[in-house]
This record gives C-alpha cells, structure tokens and sequence, in this order.
C-alpha cells in the first residue's frame, strides 16, 4: 500500500467523467429499449464505481489486499443475489420430472 | 521515523503498520456495508422481477431531475473529498484541507435538503407506504412495495449521509487544528473511503430507483 | 412402528414413494455407518498403540501425503455425488404428481386442517382417501406458514399464505396415519394434527356419498359464481365486459405487458384477488378485488367451478373425477 | 515441562491493577477476553436453563408442566440465548480474543477500542435481549419466519429483533478486528503457512462474520419495520413475499453454523497436535479447508427450503452445492486422525473433549448428508432428526471444541493448573450425557415426530424420556466445570509458562501473561507444531 501521491488533473478529469456519465445514464432513459434500458442504466453505474473506486478511493494504487476486499464486497453482493433469484427466476418453469 | 509518536498507538510497530491496519479495517468495513445493502438490493431484485409493471408506473412519481441533482450534488461532494485528502497528502494549510471539508459537508447537506424536499412531496402525495398509502391506478399493491424500497433504500442511504456528515465536521475540526499530515492523516484518508462508499451506493440507488422505463 | 426391544425404531410405509425414500435412507445409514465405524475404530487404535509412554518419543508424520488426501477428497466426493444424484431423482418422483390424480384441497389455518374433495365433502383434523389411487392435494393457508406432514407416506410441503402449493402421494395400505403441521405455526403448533384414512375405493364411494348435501364442488362454486355477479361480466359465450371462462383453465394467456402464463389454479387464485396484476389486452381494468370477500375455500371452489368449464380433454393439469 | 517449582510472574495482565475501572475500559484484549467470558457463561446458564424446563416439559405427552404458548417461548428463547449470544462469540470473542495477538506475536489485537466496543455492543444487545425475556419472551422459533413473527405473534418480537440486531455489530466488529490483526499484525518471521490453525480458522470465521451478519441485520431491521409500521415486504397479504425473508434469514444463519463450528476445528487441531506431539497431518489442506468452508458455505442455504414452496430447481442447485461444503468437513476429520498416526498421545481432559469432538461432529456431518440430499430431506425436514443434527454439531462440535479450548488454556489465562481428575470425569459425563440426550431423536425424527411440538403422539415417549435422562446428565457435566474452574481460580497448583509443553508462541510468555504480551516482539523461524524440531530438520 503505497502514499502514492494523484495530481489533481486527475481528480478533475475522473469528475468531469463521472459528470458525462450521469448526463448519459440520463439521457439513455429518454430513449425506450426496453429490457436494454435497466443494462444500460448499471453498467454505466459500474463503469461509474469503478471510476470512484480505482481513483478517488486509490485503489489503484493500493495493495493487492485491498483489491481483494474490494472484490470480495461485490462478490459476495453478486451471490446473495444470484442464488436467491435461482428461486424467484425458475418458480413459474414448468414442472420436474416425467 | 517521522511520524509524530503521539499518534502511533501502543499496539503497532510502526507508522506504516497503522496506516494499513486503518485503510484494511476501513475496506472489510465497507465490505460489510455492501451487504448490510446487499438484504434489500435481494429484495429489491426479488420484486422487480414479479412486479416490474407495478415498479415502472411507481417510479414515475418520482422527480427524476431532483434524483439527477442529486447525483451531480453527491459527486461532487466526493471530488471536493478526495482533494482534502489530496491536501493533506501534500501537506497544504489547515485551512484549506478543512475548507474542503466543509465544503464536503455543505454538499451532503445539500444532497439531505434535496432528499428532504422528496420526501416531503411524498408524504403530501400519500405515497408513504401503510395505511395513508394512495394510489392512483392500477398495481396498487406493487406501487406500495416500490414505495416502500424507495423509502428503505434511501432511507439506509440518508442514515449513512447523516454519520458520514458528522463525522466529516469531527475530521474538520481536527483538521482545522493542524492534526493532518502528510505524515499522518488516516482518520480523514478513511473518512474518505466511507464517503466515497456512500456515493456508490447512490450511484446505483439513481437508476434502480428513479430510471425505470 | 416396527420395534426392537420395545424401542419404536421405524415408521410404516404406507405410499408408493415410502419403500424408496426408505432403500435411500438404508444406503445413507449404511455409508454413514462405515465411515463413522471406520474413523472411531482408527481413532481408538492410534490412540491406545501410540499411547504416550515414558522414553518413548513422537515419530513425526510429515507433511502429509498428497495421494492419501487425493483420495479421501475424492473418494467422499463420489459418494457425495451418487447421494446427489438419487435424492434428486426420488424428489423429482415426489414432487410432480402423476397425471390423472385425484385432487383434494386443504386449507390450513391455525390451528386446523380443512380438507375438501371436488364432490364436495369437506372434512376438518381427518382426511379419507382411497387406497392405490394417486392423490393430489393443492394446498393453501389462510394465514401463516404451515406444513402438511404425514410420516407414513414420507411427504411433507409448506402450505403457504397467497399460493398454492401442491403434493402428492399413493396410499398402498388401508390403515389410519397421522398427518401433522411440521412448520411452526404459533401457540397451537402441536395440535394441528389429525389423520388420515386410507379406505377400499368401495368404502371410499360409500363414505363420499354419506354427506356433501350441497352437491359437487364445482356446482357449489357455481353457485357462488352467481352469488358474486360474476357472469354478468363473464358470460360463457364472451361477449360480457370480462372475458370467457370457457376453456380458460390450462391455457396459455398473454397479458397486456406482452407475458405468457399457464392458466393454472395460482392463475385464476390471482386473477380473482388481485385482478389488475394479470390485465388483459382488449379488456378494460375494471374488475375489483375480490380480496377479503371470498374465502380461501370459496377461492377453490370457484377454480373448481371454472376448471368444469374446460372439457377434461383439454385440461392439461388436475383432472375431475366425473 | 520444567522440573523446579513454577512460580507466578509477579505482575502480569489480572493484577497491574484491580479497579472496576479498570476493566470495563479495559483495551487489552485478554481482559476483554474475560469480560466476555463472564457473559457469555451467563447466557448459556441462562439458555441452559430453558433447555432443561423444555426437556422436563417433554418427558410426557401431553403437555402438562407449562401452557402451549410458554413452551413454545421456551425453545424460542433457548434457541435464540444460545446462538446469538453463546455460540456465536464464545470461541471467537473467548479464546481467539485471548489467543490472537498472543499466536501472532502481537502487542494487542490492531483495534482495542473497537473490541471494547464489541463487548458493550454485545452487552447492549444482551440487555433487550433480558428484556424481552423478562416482558414476557417471544414465540417465534429463533427463525422469525414471517409471517408468523411479522404479523401473527403477539409476543416481544421487536425488542428480541432489536437484541439480535445490536449483537450483529458486536460480531461485525470482532471479526473486522480480527482480520485485520491477522494480515497486518504478525511478528516478523511469521507466514501464513507457520499460523497456528486455530488462527486460520477465526480468519475464516471472521469471513463469515463480516460478510454474513449484516444481510440478518437488515433482514430483522425489515421485519421489525414490518410489525411496528404495518407495511408488508414480507406479508403475503399485502404482496410480500415470505420465501423471501427466508432467503435473507438463511443467507446468514446457514453460514452462522460455520461460524459457531471452525472456531472449534481450530482449537481442535491445536490439541491434537499438541497431545499427540505432532504436527497436524496435511497442514496446509486443514488451512484452506477452513477458507474453504467459510466460502462454499454461502452458497447452500437453500437446503433450508426444500420443502418451502421453493423453486425445485433452486432446490437442485443447493442440494448439490450442500454437498461440496461436506467434503472440506470431511477432509479434516481424516488429517486429524492422520495426525495421531505414531503420535506420542496422553490423555488429558482438553484431548479427551477433542477426541469427543471429532466423534460426535462425524456423526453430525455425515447426518447433515442425509438433510442435503432432496428426497431423503422432504420426510425428515422439520423433524427431531433435525433437531439432532444440528445439537451434534453445535453442542457436540462446537461446545466441546469450547470446552476443550478453554481447559487447554485455562492455565494461560489464570496461571493456574484446574483438577485434571474431575475434568476428565466431566468431560467424559459430558460425552455420554450428550450423546443419550440427543441420538433417540434421530430415531424419533425418523419415526416423524415434528420439531418445536409441545404435545406429541404417546408413542413417541420412551425416546423422550430417554433423551431427557440423558439431558440431565448432560447438565451435571456442565455443572461440574463450573465448579472446579472456580475452585482452581485460587486452589489450582500454579501452572508455569508451559506446562503442557506445548508449541505456539502464547506459550513463551509467563502465564498469566503480562499487558504487553511480550516484553520483545518474537521473531519466527520455525513452522507451527515443530513437535520435533530434528525430524523437520532431517527432512
């Protein structure tokens, strides 16, 4: 885990990023795509976390256990998630067996 | 080493050891409120698959230009915060790390007073859910359970911007005290990373909330 | 209960499904069973030979061996997997029911089990049913989460407040068996109990024809379909407000968000207690809940009512008895 | 061990100072230690206590000691004590409070503060969770299904939620602290594969407690909303889901068992290296099996739900991933045993409890196959064989794991020797009690006999009553610790540094240890358990 040091360009230029990213989240919704309009709508939220994560928080900068952690967040997220909707998805399918 | 010993707890061996305890301790934190979320994002998901129709019709209740503003109040907020850190990473004036602080504040403020008004529009449009709850049209039932993961989410999120105001005017003050160095500052460094960590999870609030088509 | 030394040791079997879940449960007792006497007989051995004894030190076992922990990895695993993969296959056998069962509805309630059969018998605590006929019962509760158990058939399934869920089983032996409530359901947990009772299908017949005075399910749903004014939107020949009932049960329905459903009990339960959820194309969202005002009994009986109005052919799940 | 006469440091970590003060704001970690092992022995006194009154309540069909709704309070309260409030912290909070900073070569654990703080969260959370039992309990099963708990139960659902919520963060808190003293503290020379395996398991559990305890936090937070502002996220009535709540529920409190058990797998491996004098079999594979199980065991909770009106297919995915989660459990039972392999083993009372572990967490691991496999757990599910199955892992795993632990180091933490003779009686009083109490009622589960039944079918009553015999002599084995513990506080020979003549770095300070834990920090250079140093030299 270094101290290392961004200069401020950096901060600004990750902002202004983020800024055109909400003005796009925003106008993305305008436009109807159906289901395309919730994937588009989080994977910007996720280029979005990343921006804040990798630079505001320095985790790019940082240790390879602090990356871990970070993953480990997200990814435990990502199994309450996906298991618990295993039920939900699958409940109408039709039945087991014969 | 330089570090003022004051600040070096009894337990560590040296400077460094302490920084990376504070900022991994910060980090398993974090990872522990990404789930404390993660219970009603699960929830969230559940009952926007079944109820996606009910969930659309709620959501344009909700004032999408307050939400985008709110955005843009909360990302700003992190700029000024990751300058503070900045500020003290090279040593700037007090002052100026605790200006940036304030300002900080301010911004979260802001982002309460924004969340104040919505919230206050709400109740007026009996869109609370319990036994005021009125609704206009069809999907009662699946309006109310929007509404009522509107009010959790951002609710789970204001608590957190409440604790994240107070303790940044606590780091403020100790701030504007001289307390920060480039050679200590990790009570604001991990102020930071809350802070930012709360700004997430606006990030995704924002769309699953008020953008739905 | 089979005995051994006065203990009571092993529940009858009294379902098609029993012998089978029972040949599982020998296989896992006997696996158990090896391992278990296999480590406490390697246990006791080591430690009563390398028992500390004076001027006798420790011969280091080393870093472990890969092979031995390749094998007892992989071998608990295999025997994991043919566990696996024959539980699931039984619980595919329990869990759908084979086509043509009889159907029976249960209402759970704290604290009492409410049985009707579609000729219109209803029964409270006790549940008679013919032997060797598969039976399906579709269950729903009327306030918390119950669980409808009978140990003899070896099946248990929530009953769950707002849907329906469904089990089923075969009786092959006339006797009475307890049926219990195995989720807790509150104080009288313990006495949400009764029995059911397996009869010849002629004692069956004579004992359905001793009551039901109101006459067949489905002609009592009728009759509430009336009480309602449910027909004067639903006409049989589709042109009320409501669309036709006739030949709705087991279809396939697109709603006006563009969703297929199976029109099944759930479907219909649905449509009925919260009817702007499942809107239709062409049809105004005028109809009102009728949540609250039919009962859960009263909610079957109208599915009973217009499962009658498509032709049993048709019909793709349940099926009538007449 | 030495041969002249051991004698007492004559300052160390209980007599630098006496006040009351003193130790409520106490940061080092060994007093912490205490204070909860002060409360946790309450709380399982307590929770013991209920136990007893249910077993007493069951020795007769019909239900004529206590009215239906105290019976079932009974074993809501007992469920809810003895998980949330001993279970869960006791090794944790106990031993590896104590132990940590010691087996790493550490001055304290990286946050004092914060794990201050934990014992009076947990004193918080202890507090509703008295008053709750004193207003009158709840009745919800310790489960809290909804919508049972959310809408139906009358009793003090809210205020128990409110405990159970609070003591959250005292878990959250103590496995934070954990992790990060585990990465970031260790003495020079100290890898992760030179960890004792005691540490390797609260890292695992620590895993579990920072990942899994905040998903039941907001999951309570839900229902008590629910109850207090009438809104339904879980009540069926109002659109609610309650499989829902169940999901949530199980994604914490599957996982909680692992919590409640590697805690002990670890102590365990230490007393089996240390009493057979040799290095745990297969070292590094008793490592990640821990890390193992505290990952697979987040994908299995819906084994839970078969029976539940759960999707079958999401039934299918959980049956086979409850099976993946067996394999690391049984992986270590054979190191262990491996490990006694040419040994030179002695049989004092803390091996006596690990041997007792080892036997009774197989038999509850191999019956934990029978619950995960789909058809058999459909007849069993929800019987008393569940009910055996989960007491053989959580009491005849986990407290004899706690048992064993705290006997090995109770001369580490009062410099004094306990009575071995009446500690083997107890342990072995303990094994049989245990085992009386709870193998009839894999029979009776199998027979059919519902769980959290207050009346039951006459036939079921020569296994009951068999099983409370065995329960009250499994509370004589409780109570006699108690007893000698406390008569060794003073009488107990002094103990010495080491008198087990065991590896680790906690046995190189003077017992009891002073503040500071070391007077230099230690420098490592040998692997854990270098029972013979010359045969690791040698190869």
């Amino acid at each position: 885990m270094s101290n290392h040091i961004l200069p401020i360009k950096t901060y600004v230029a990750v902002f202004i990023a983020l800024m055109v990213l909400l003005a796009a989240t925003v106008a993305i919704n305008r436009v109807s795509l159906g289901e395309l309009n919730i994937v588009a709508a989080l994977s910007i939220a996720v280029v979005k976390t990343f921006l804040v994560v990798l630079f505001f928080m320095h985790v790019r900068y940082s240790h390879r256990l602090i990356w871990i952690f970070v993953g480990v967040g997200f990814y435990w997220l990502t199994i309450l998630l996906a298991l618990s909707m295993t039920d939900f998805l699958s409940r109408t399918w039709p039945p087991l067996g014969r | 080493m330089d570090e003022s010993p004051a600040m070096l707890r009894h337990q560590f061996e040296d400077a460094s050891q302490q920084r990376e305890s504070a900022v991994l301790g910060m980090w398993v934190f974090l990872a522990t409120e990404i789930m404390f979320f993660g219970g009603l994002f699960a929830a969230y998901t559940a009952y926007r698959y079944q109820y996606g129709a009910g969930f659309a019709a709620a959501s344009h209740h909700l004032n999408m230009l307050l939400g985008a503003a709110n955005t843009a109040v909360l990302l700003t907020s992190s700029l000024t915060m990751a300058l503070a850190v900045h500020a003290a990473q090279v040593g700037k004036k007090p002052a100026h790390i605790a200006g940036l602080l304030v300002l900080t504040m301010l911004l979260g403020c802001a982002f309460l007073g924004i969340k104040a008004v919505e919230y206050h529009d709400k109740f007026v449009h009996h869109l609370v859910p319990g036994a005021s709850f009125v609704w206009e049209g069809t999907l009662t039932r699946q309006a109310e359970m929007f509404y009522y993961l509107y009010f959790a989410m951002t609710g789970l999120h204001a608590i957190h911007m409440l604790a994240g105001v107070g303790v940044v005017l606590v780091v403020a003050i100790l701030a504007a005290r001289g307390r920060y160095t480039p050679q200590y500052h990790n009570p604001l460094e991990i102020t930071g990373l809350y802070w930012h960590f709360v700004d997430i999870i606006w990030v995704f609030l924002f769309p699953l909330l008020y953008l739905i088509a | 209960m089979k005995h051994w030394m006065g203990f009571p040791m092993f529940p009858e079997q009294a379902s098609s499904v029993a012998g089978r879940v029972d040949a599982l449960y020998f296989f896992l007792v006997a696996v158990s069973g090896v391992f278990a006497i296999l480590i406490f007989g390697v246990i006791t051995v080591f430690i009563v030979k390398y028992r500390r004894r004076p001027g006798k030190m420790a011969v280091a076992s080393g870093h472990g061996h890969m092979w031995l922990e390749l094998v007892w990895s992989v071998v608990p695993l295999a025997l994991t997997m043919v566990m696996f993969f024959w539980g699931a296959k039984l619980f595919f056998t329990i869990y759908t029911a084979p086509p043509g069962a009889m159907d029976v509805f249960v209402v759970g309630k704290q604290w009492m089990w409410k049985f009707q059969h579609p000729e219109g018998q209803r029964e409270i605590n006790e549940l008679h049913i013919p032997v060797g006929r598969p039976i399906k019962l579709t269950m729903i509760s009327e306030d918390v989460i119950h669980d409808l158990f009978v140990p003899a058939f070896r099946v248990k399934n929530d009953v769950l407040p707002g849907r329906y869920t469904t089990m089923w089983f075969q009786a092959t032996r006339k006797g009475d068996y307890r049926l219990f409530c195995a989720q807790y359901c509150g104080t009288e947990h313990s006495l949400m109990t009764g029995w059911v009772h397996v009869m010849d299908p002629p004692d069956y017949q004579n004992w359905l024809g001793g009551g039901a005075e109101a006459g067949p399910m489905h002609v009592i749903g009728g009759k509430l379909f009336d009480q309602l004014g449910c027909a004067t939107c639903h006409k049989n020949d589709n042109t009320g407000r409501g669309p036709t009932l006739v030949g709705l049960f087991g279809s396939k329905v697109t709603l006006k968000s563009g969703q297929v459903m199976q029109a099944d009990e759930d479907y219909i339960r649905d449509c009925i207690t919260k009817p702007n959820a499942r809107l239709l194309p062409n049809y105004e969202p005028i109809m009102p809940t009728f949540k609250g005002i039919i009962s859960e009994e009263g909610l079957l009986q109208l599915i009973a009512y217009i499962k009658s109005l498509t032709p049993p052919q048709a019909a793709k799940t349940g099926s009538e008895t007449k | 061990m030495t041969t002249s006469e051991p004698t007492m440091p004559p300052v160390h970590y209980l007599n630098c100072d006496y006040s009351i003060r003193s130790w409520l704001l106490t940061q080092d970690h060994k007093r912490i230690a205490l204070l909860f092992l002060v409360s946790i022995t309450v709380f399982f006194l307590l929770g013991s206590t209920y136990a007893g009154m249910i077993r007493t309540e069951l020795l007769t069909p019909n239900g004529n000691v206590v009215s239906h709704q105290n019976y079932n309070k009974l074993f809501t309260m007992h469920g809810l004590i003895m998980i949330f409030f001993f279970l869960i912290p006791s090794i944790p909070t106990v031993l590896g409070n104590f132990l940590i900073p010691m087996m790493i070569g550490a001055r304290d654990l990286a946050f004092p503060r914060l794990n201050l703080a934990s014992w009076y969260v947990y004193t918080l959370g202890g507090i509703f969770t008295i008053t709750a039992a004193v207003a009158g309990g709840v009745d919800t099963g310790w489960t809290f299904y909804t919508p049972y708990s959310s809408i139906y139960s009358h009793t003090n659902v809210t205020t128990m939620a409110v405990g159970v919520f609070i003591t959250g963060f005292s878990s959250i808190f103590t496995g934070l602290n954990f992790i990060v003293t585990i990465h970031k503290m260790r003495a020079p020379g100290l890898t992760w594969f030179r960890l004792p395996l005691f540490v390797w398991a609260i890292y695992a559990t620590s895993i579990i407690m920072v990942l899994g305890t905040p998903v039941i936090a907001i999951t309570l937070a839900m229902v008590g909303l629910e109850r207090v502002f009438h809104i339904g996220i879980f009540d069926p009535a109002l659109g609610g889901d309650p499989l829902l709540f169940q999901h949530l529920f199980w994604f914490y409190s599957h996982p909680a068992v692992y919590i409640m058990i590697l805690p002990s797998m670890g102590v365990v491996s230490e007393l089996i290296a240390c009493f057979s004098r040799n290095r745990i079999f297969g070292y590094k594979i008793v490592a990640f099996s821990s890390v193992a199980i505290a990952v697979v065991g987040f994908l299995v909770w819906g084994h839970h739900m078969f029976v539940s009106g759960q999707s079958a297919y999401a039934g299918l995915i959980f049956s086979f991933l409850s099976f993946l989660v067996a394999i690391p459990s049984a992986i270590k039972v054979f190191n262990w045993t491996a490990t006694l392999y040419k040994g030179s083993i002695s049989y004092d009372a803390p091996m006596l409890y690990a041997l007792g572990f080892i036997g009774l967490f197989t038999i509850g691991g191999v019956t934990g196959l029978f619950l995960a496999t789909l058809g058999m757990d459909v007849h069993v599910h929800d019987t008393y064989f569940v009910v055996a199955h989960f007491h053989y892992i959580m009491v005849g795993g986990a407290i004899m794991g706690y048992m064993g632990g705290l006997h090995f180091w109770w001369p580490k933490i009062t410099g004094r020797l306990y009575p071995e003779q009446w500690a083997r009686l107890a342990a072995l009083v303990i094994f049989l009690g245990f085992n009386l109490t709870f193998f009839p009622q894999f029979i009776l589960g199998y027979l059919g006999m519902p769980r959290r039944y207050h009346t039951y079918p006459a036939e079921f009553q020569v296994l009951n009553v068999m099983s409370s015999a065995g329960a009250s002599i499994l509370g004589v084995g409780y109570m006699l610790p108690l007893f000698y513990l406390l008569w060794s506080l003073r009488r107990g020979p002094i103990a010495g540094p080491n008198p087990w003549g065991a590896k680790g770095l906690e046995w190189l300070t003077p017992s009891p240890p002073p503040t500071e834990n070391f007077e230099q920090t230690p420098v490592v250079t040998e692997e854990a358990y270098a029972y013979r140093p010359e045969e690791n030299a040698s190869g």
